[in-house]
């Protein structure tokens, strides 16, 4: 019993950068929440990952409240359900980081408690089943080996728009500049009269609302589950490392770069080796480059 | 005598931890037995987390080791008990050189990132290699596996006393290698090693190597009690070295008191005894953990023994 | 049943218990309570379900159908005149949570008999601790290990017939109708593997073949990615999936495959728990389905299957009465409703009062031979092979016909029969 | 044979020649200090000595034998000890910990055997009355006012039995009187070990050195005994000009 796939060499590439670049999109949304989080507070968020089922559940709940035209229930669980997810995280961070003074340690533990704490209150209050939300429209491209979500497509150009729209605040709004300023150096931008505090809840809650929105995105591909989040919480961490700490273009490289491997990978060879090597990448990238593939050493 | 007072104290806890088994009911009897084994992970974990200041996310990898070593030793080469005990430390001592020697490069946030990814990939690989380790079914150990001769007396570990003493003695020894690598002048070092590395390397010694010393010393015990774990209830399985596992052992850790040498001992006791309620009300147990950990980091940094240590007791190690 | 043998069984432990702890024990609480047991307190079934975990939406439905089930026995005067106290506990759909809970329901609980289990690498994990706690241990699941004799005297699986009788009895009608080049899709952990092994044996005894299989882990979102190994002169695919993403796993597989389709064959378990009316389902209209018990009432549909429904709670679509669109694990379930009644029959016939007749539990279990279909066994009529401690039924394959199931084939329970492959259960130790 | 020599030392920090081309040579059982603007490079030097940051280019030689390569650790175990600029011990231990962990790794030195504790706890009750802080030994060190703090530095300094122990501006902070009995001790350590001294103040310079190394810019700009240092033209320049 040999195995042969059905496919060309041609076609397969294809289907597999198209799965690719749909993770890649979804991935790179959430990655740049826990990028920036990280490059402006210094903060290692492990419950970034909570915050992006949040999204999804949260995207199933304000949908299931709509009758009618799905794509109604669906655009208002894209506003709605960020907004929520930023308001959980502003409260966490007003109650958790900002006590512990943001040391980087005592975040980290206190990220993976918060990341129980979310992840379990989902399961009391959702229950452990997974629901679909309905794609706001559907329709099939057909392709001449194999057919396609047209919704899927849509993702990446939906994931493209958001980044540019992410791009223009951190470059061309006050928000933006106090923003990098705070990143650049916290002490002077505090001399400066930039309310870092305040910055830095704002910072947190931006995260989680990117990863959020990818959910949105996401959870009429995937089911909304409440353990959903870890797989986004590794990628991530691998595509920030590897990105370089901080550096929001890194992460943008980065995670086109693992989005499009991964699904390459998955698809030629077992998705479970595809993520060992992953993972190994970043644990030598952070011994051996700490300051990732694509960034530059440290000051 | 300070020295005396520690000895004896260590000695009157595990003299009442052996006692227990003569007045618990038979299920506390066996939570009992696996809370110790726990414990000397978590004795383990504490040695290098406490002491020498490196927070591991990836222990579970070590106690994976040691459980997958002696499980599959057991199970594909139907070694003996003592020998896929053996195998089970040998396999996670080797692990942790290894991995000791990459990930102790780093420090700080790099180190508890590192060694997660690591534990990660190796459970990954756990999984990945389904053929030998059984995958997410994991393997039940024959019970051939679980029945050994010393001496003349046959020992078989699907007794419940019979496990519960050989429990006790687990973690006699894995207190007493907590002595003495505390007590003595390497216990110094590696404190100091954790309140200022820069200085302690101008004092002539080798960081890199107490650190690497430590981290073998720490993996060696977890594998120590992940061989035991498996040999004593039979079965091993990838859940044991998901990143649950790294995560529960800084936690009782961090509850019984980091850097103190029965803390561990007691932070497991209390947070297995809380999960173990927990999980009776409600399938969200897990959500217990989220609380302590939360809990432990804003109001309670030096856990329980910990604050003894400080407010009462200076001799405790 | 209260011959000499039990009596003496029981002083033996009485003596041994007090022995062991000391009269000063006698006092305490746990031994008071095992004093009472021995006269009226209630029967304890110890329930491992699946609350959490990739198993969840079976989980829910086998504690309904339980409770529902035992509520029933105890209004018509429990077992043995005494009643059913059930004690769920949640293993995650985790082997490791498995081999815990039952620890805690041989030693905290002191139950009875331990019955529910589905999954089967849960089961593969336990059976082997109940073998070893000499708790009566009665799987709900379909895995092929117990009638293998991969078990124990303790371990049975009288409710729902295993895999390969399953695909035994299915796979001439599928070489017949649908093809004969088959890709298996299933998933990556024992059930999975029960499948692939037994039906590519059993669909090449047909004169078949298999042209790919297909693993995915239990635990995977994402499925697009493994359809390209599908090959292209591909006659059926036979898809078995479970998991959190199995609605995933068939929109998917329809987009994939769009008009141009090969046959499909299911096991139901790709969308069990699913509704049919989800969106991007109508692809599936005109293809097959296993189903253990068919989720639509069909026409000439028994009194038996009637009650069942109203007592568990589900419609005749195969969904709640109370939210029709919460569908049921209708085709695996009523193993617990037939289980728990296998439990009371051997219980009445051993006259059985408490764990010290767990040998004679066991042995009266061991003397049945069928069940006719009745109240009691509503998937239909089965026989018990007791030395192999598995029972063997009907099995249906269904057609999508109108955004519903329709049978259009049950087999023979003697399709399904195969050759002892392990040692004879009767002859091991109590 | 010196004890200590550079030949060609260099360390650039980008396009900064923090130590330009340093040769030097420190002869056994003299007081020599080290002197010079701020960022002259002195402790750049003294940090290429001891082995705490490594040279981009030149070599160094302890009685004759390069040990350029060597890490730090094992430069102190060869006798070349370092007590940092600011305060550096261990605040959470007791001042007999600190002591104890500077006796402890002089006596593990090139054996294998454990330590006996007597010996430990003789070594340490010496360092400390040394410098007068004996009955402290139980306190925190971090709770010892800020003079006792430097003296528990040179404790530890003093139990790790240097051959050269390196002073980084050991005075930085000290009172007057505290000074005068930190030149007192300086010189009956100095009966023992050679000592290099980077320091600020020059009463306490021209009290305790045998002879002055000037540095200024990375490079040795003079170097003589305390008088003709007094009255060289370039020292003056380099500290007033510019």
């Amino acid at each position: 019993m040999r195995r042969h796939a059905s496919l060309d060499f041609g076609p397969f590439l294809f289907l597999a950068t198209l799965e690719g670049l749909v993770q890649a999109a979804v991935l790179t949304l959430t990655a740049l929440g826990l990028s920036l989080v990280f490059g402006v507070m210094r903060v290692v968020n492990v419950a970034h990952g909570e915050f992006f089922m949040l999204g999804a559940v949260l995207a199933w709940w304000v949908s299931s409240l709509v009758a009618g035209s799905p794509a109604l229930g669906f655009l208002l669980a894209l506003v709605a359900s960020p907004l929520v997810v930023g308001a959980i995280a502003l409260a966490s961070e007003r109650l958790i980081l900002r006590r512990l003074n943001y040391h980087p340690e005592s975040t980290i533990v206190a990220t993976i408690g918060l990341l129980y704490i979310i992840q379990q209150t989902t399961l009391i209050l959702y229950g452990p089943d997974a629901r679909s939300v309905e794609a706001p429209f559907y329709f099939r491209v057909e392709f001449p080996d194999f057919g396609y979500s047209g919704y899927k497509l849509v993702v990446i150009a939906a994931s493209a728009l958001l980044l540019l729209g992410t791009w223009f605040v951190m470059r061309r709004t006050r928000l933006g500049l106090v923003m990098r300023a705070t990143q650049y150096d916290s002490e002077t931008a505090q001399a400066f009269g930039i309310p870092v505090g305040r910055v830095y809840a704002q910072v947190f809650a931006l995260g989680a609302m990117l990863a959020a929105v990818a959910a949105v995105l996401v959870v009429p591909i995937q089911q909304a589950h409440y353990l959903m989040g870890l797989d986004p919480l590794l990628l991530s961490f691998i595509v920030v490392i590897i990105g370089g700490l901080g550096s929001l273009g890194g992460t943008v490289l980065a995670a086109v770069l693992i989005g499009l491997s991964d699904g390459i990978l998955s698809v030629f060879f077992s998705p479970t080796l595809a993520k060992i090597v992953s993972t190994l990448l970043v644990a030598l990238v952070l011994v051996f480059r700490p300051e990732g593939l694509f960034g530059k050493r440290a000051r | 005598m300070t020295a005396a007072r520690v000895v004896g104290l260590h000695v009157l806890v595990l003299a009442l931890l052996f006692a227990a088994q003569f007045v618990v009911s038979d299920y506390d009897q066996l939570t009992l037995t696996r809370m110790m084994v726990l414990a000397v992970y978590a004795v383990g974990y504490n040695l290098l987390f406490g002491y020498a200041g490196l927070l591991s996310l990836g222990h579970a990898l070590f106690f994976g080791a040691g459980l997958y070593g002696a499980g599959l030793a057991a199970y594909h080469f139907e070694a003996g008990v003592p020998l896929a005990f053996v195998a089970g430390l040998a396999a996670s001592l080797l692990v942790s050189l290894l991995i000791g020697l990459i990930a102790l490069r780093t420090r700080g946030v790099s180190f508890m990132i590192v060694t997660m990814m690591f534990a990660q990939a190796g459970f990954l690989a756990l999984l990945y290699f389904s053929r030998w380790t059984g995958g997410d079914q994991g393997l039940p150990l024959p019970a051939a596996a679980r029945s050994f001769t010393v001496a003349g007396l046959t020992i078989d570990l699907a007794d419940a006393g019979t496990r519960y003493n050989v429990a006790v003695a687990l973690l006699a020894v894995a207190i007493g290698i907590g002595l003495l690598v505390v007590m003595r002048p390497g216990g110094r070092v590696l404190v100091a090693i954790r309140e200022n590395e820069e200085r302690t390397r101008m004092l002539g010694y080798d960081v890199f190597a107490h650190k690497l010393k430590a981290f073998v010393i720490s993996g060696g015990l977890s594998g120590a009690a992940g061989a035991a774990y498996g040999l004593m209830f039979a079965y091993i399985g990838a859940t044991f070295a998901s990143i649950q596992y790294s995560i529960e052992v800084l936690l009782f850790t961090l509850l019984g008191g980091a850097g103190t040498l029965l803390g561990p001992v007691l932070g497991t006791i209390l947070m297995f005894y809380l999960i173990d309620k927990a999980s009776e009300v409600t399938s969200a147990y897990l959500l217990v953990v989220g609380f302590v950990l939360v809990g432990l980091i804003l109001w309670f940094p030096k856990g329980i023994l910990g604050t003894v240590r400080d407010r009462w007791a200076r001799w405790l190690p | 049943m209260t011959d000499g043998v039990n009596q003496a069984r029981v002083s033996r432990r009485t003596a041994l218990k007090g022995l062991g702890i000391g009269a000063a024990m006698a006092a305490a609480p746990g031994f008071v309570r095992y004093a009472q047991a021995q006269s009226s307190a209630p029967i304890r079934l110890g329930a491992p379900f699946h609350r959490t975990g990739i198993g969840a939406s079976y989980g829910r439905w086998y504690e309904q159908v339980a409770t529902a089930c035992v509520n029933l026995i105890n209004s018509e005067g429990g077992i043995n005149g005494r009643p059913i106290e059930l004690i769920v506990e949640d293993d995650g759909t985790d082997p490791q949570r498995g081999t815990e809970v039952i620890e805690k329901f041989a030693a905290e609980h002191k139950v009875d008999v331990v019955f529910g289990h589905l999954f089967s690498h849960v089961v593969a994990a336990t059976a082997p601790r109940a073998g070893e706690l000499k708790i009566p241990y009665l799987v709900c699941s379909e895995g092929h290990q117990t009638a293998a004799g991969a078990f124990n005297r303790y371990t049975f699986q009288p409710g729902i017939t295993d895999v390969k009788a399953q695909v035994i009895s299915m796979a001439p009608w599928i070489s017949q109708n649908l093809g004969r080049k088959v890709t298996i899709i299933f998933p990556d952990y024992a059930f999975g593997h029960d499948h692939r092994d037994y039906f590519s044996q059993a669909i090449e005894a047909q004169g078949g073949e298999v042209s790919a299989l297909i693993p995915i882990p239990p635990t995977e979102t994402s499925f697009t990615r493994y359809f390209p190994q599908i090959p292209s002169d591909t006659e059926v695919i036979y898809h078995v999936m479970v998991g959190p993403g199995v609605l995933t796993f068939v929109k998917e597989l329809g987009e994939h495959l769009g008009s141009r389709r090969p046959e499909l064959f299911g096991f139901i378990d790709s969308i069990e728990a699913v509704d049919l009316a989800s969106p991007q389902l109508e692809f599936l209209e005109g293809t097959y389905f296993w189903e253990g018990h068919p989720r639509y009432a069909q026409p000439g549909q028994s009194e038996f299957d009637r009650f069942y429904r109203a007592t568990v709670g589900v419609d005749e679509n195969g969904a709640s009465v109370d939210d029709p669109r919460d569908v049921s694990t209708y085709a695996h379930m009523f193993s617990v409703w037939e289980t728990l009644f296998v439990i009371k029959q051997a219980m009445e016939m051993a006259d059985y009062q408490g764990p010290e007749q767990k040998a004679a539990f066991i042995e009266a279990l061991e003397s049945i031979e069928s069940w006719p279909e009745s109240r009691e066994h509503p998937q239909g009529e089965k026989i018990f092979n007791a030395a192999m401690h598995q029972c063997f039924g009907h099995q249906y394959i269904s057609r999508v016909e109108g955004g519903r199931l329709n049978v259009v084939h049950t087999t023979a329970i003697e399709d399904g029969l195969y050759e002892q492959e392990g040692p004879d259960y009767r002859e091991m130790p109590l | 044979m010196s004890l200590l020599a550079t030949r060609g030392l260099s360390r650039h920090f980008g396009g900064l020649r923090a130590v330009d081309g340093v040769d030097f040579t420190l002869e056994p059982g003299e007081i020599r200090a080290i002197i010079g603007p701020n960022g002259a490079g002195k402790t750049t030097f003294v940090s290429l000595l001891c082995g705490r940051i490594a040279p981009t280019a030149g070599s160094v030689l302890f009685r004759g034998r390069d040990v350029t390569r060597l890490p730090a650790h094992r430069r102190v175990g060869l006798g070349i000890a370092y007590t940092f600029q600011i305060t550096n011990i261990y605040p959470s231990l007791t001042a007999f910990d600190n002591v104890a962990l500077a006796a402890q790794s002089s006596l593990g030195r090139g054996r294998f055997a454990p330590i006996h504790a007597d010996a430990l706890r003789q070594k340490v009750g010496a360092a400390l009355a040394a410098v007068g802080l004996a009955d402290r030994a139980g306190e925190k060190a971090g709770e010892l006012a800020y003079g006792h703090q430097r003296l528990i530095e040179v404790a530890m300094g003093l139990a790790l039995e240097p051959q050269v122990l390196i002073l980084d501006e050991p005075t930085q902070g000290l009172s007057d009187a505290e000074i005068t009995d930190f030149c007192a001790l300086v010189r009956r350590i100095a009966e023992t070990a050679t000592i290099l001294l980077i320091e600020h103040n020059m009463d306490v310079v021209m009290q305790l050195a045998h002879r002055i190394t000037v540095m200024d810019r990375g490079r040795i700009l003079a170097e003589g005994d305390p008088s003709a240092i007094r009255a060289d033209r370039a020292v003056q320049a380099a500290y007033l000009g510019s």
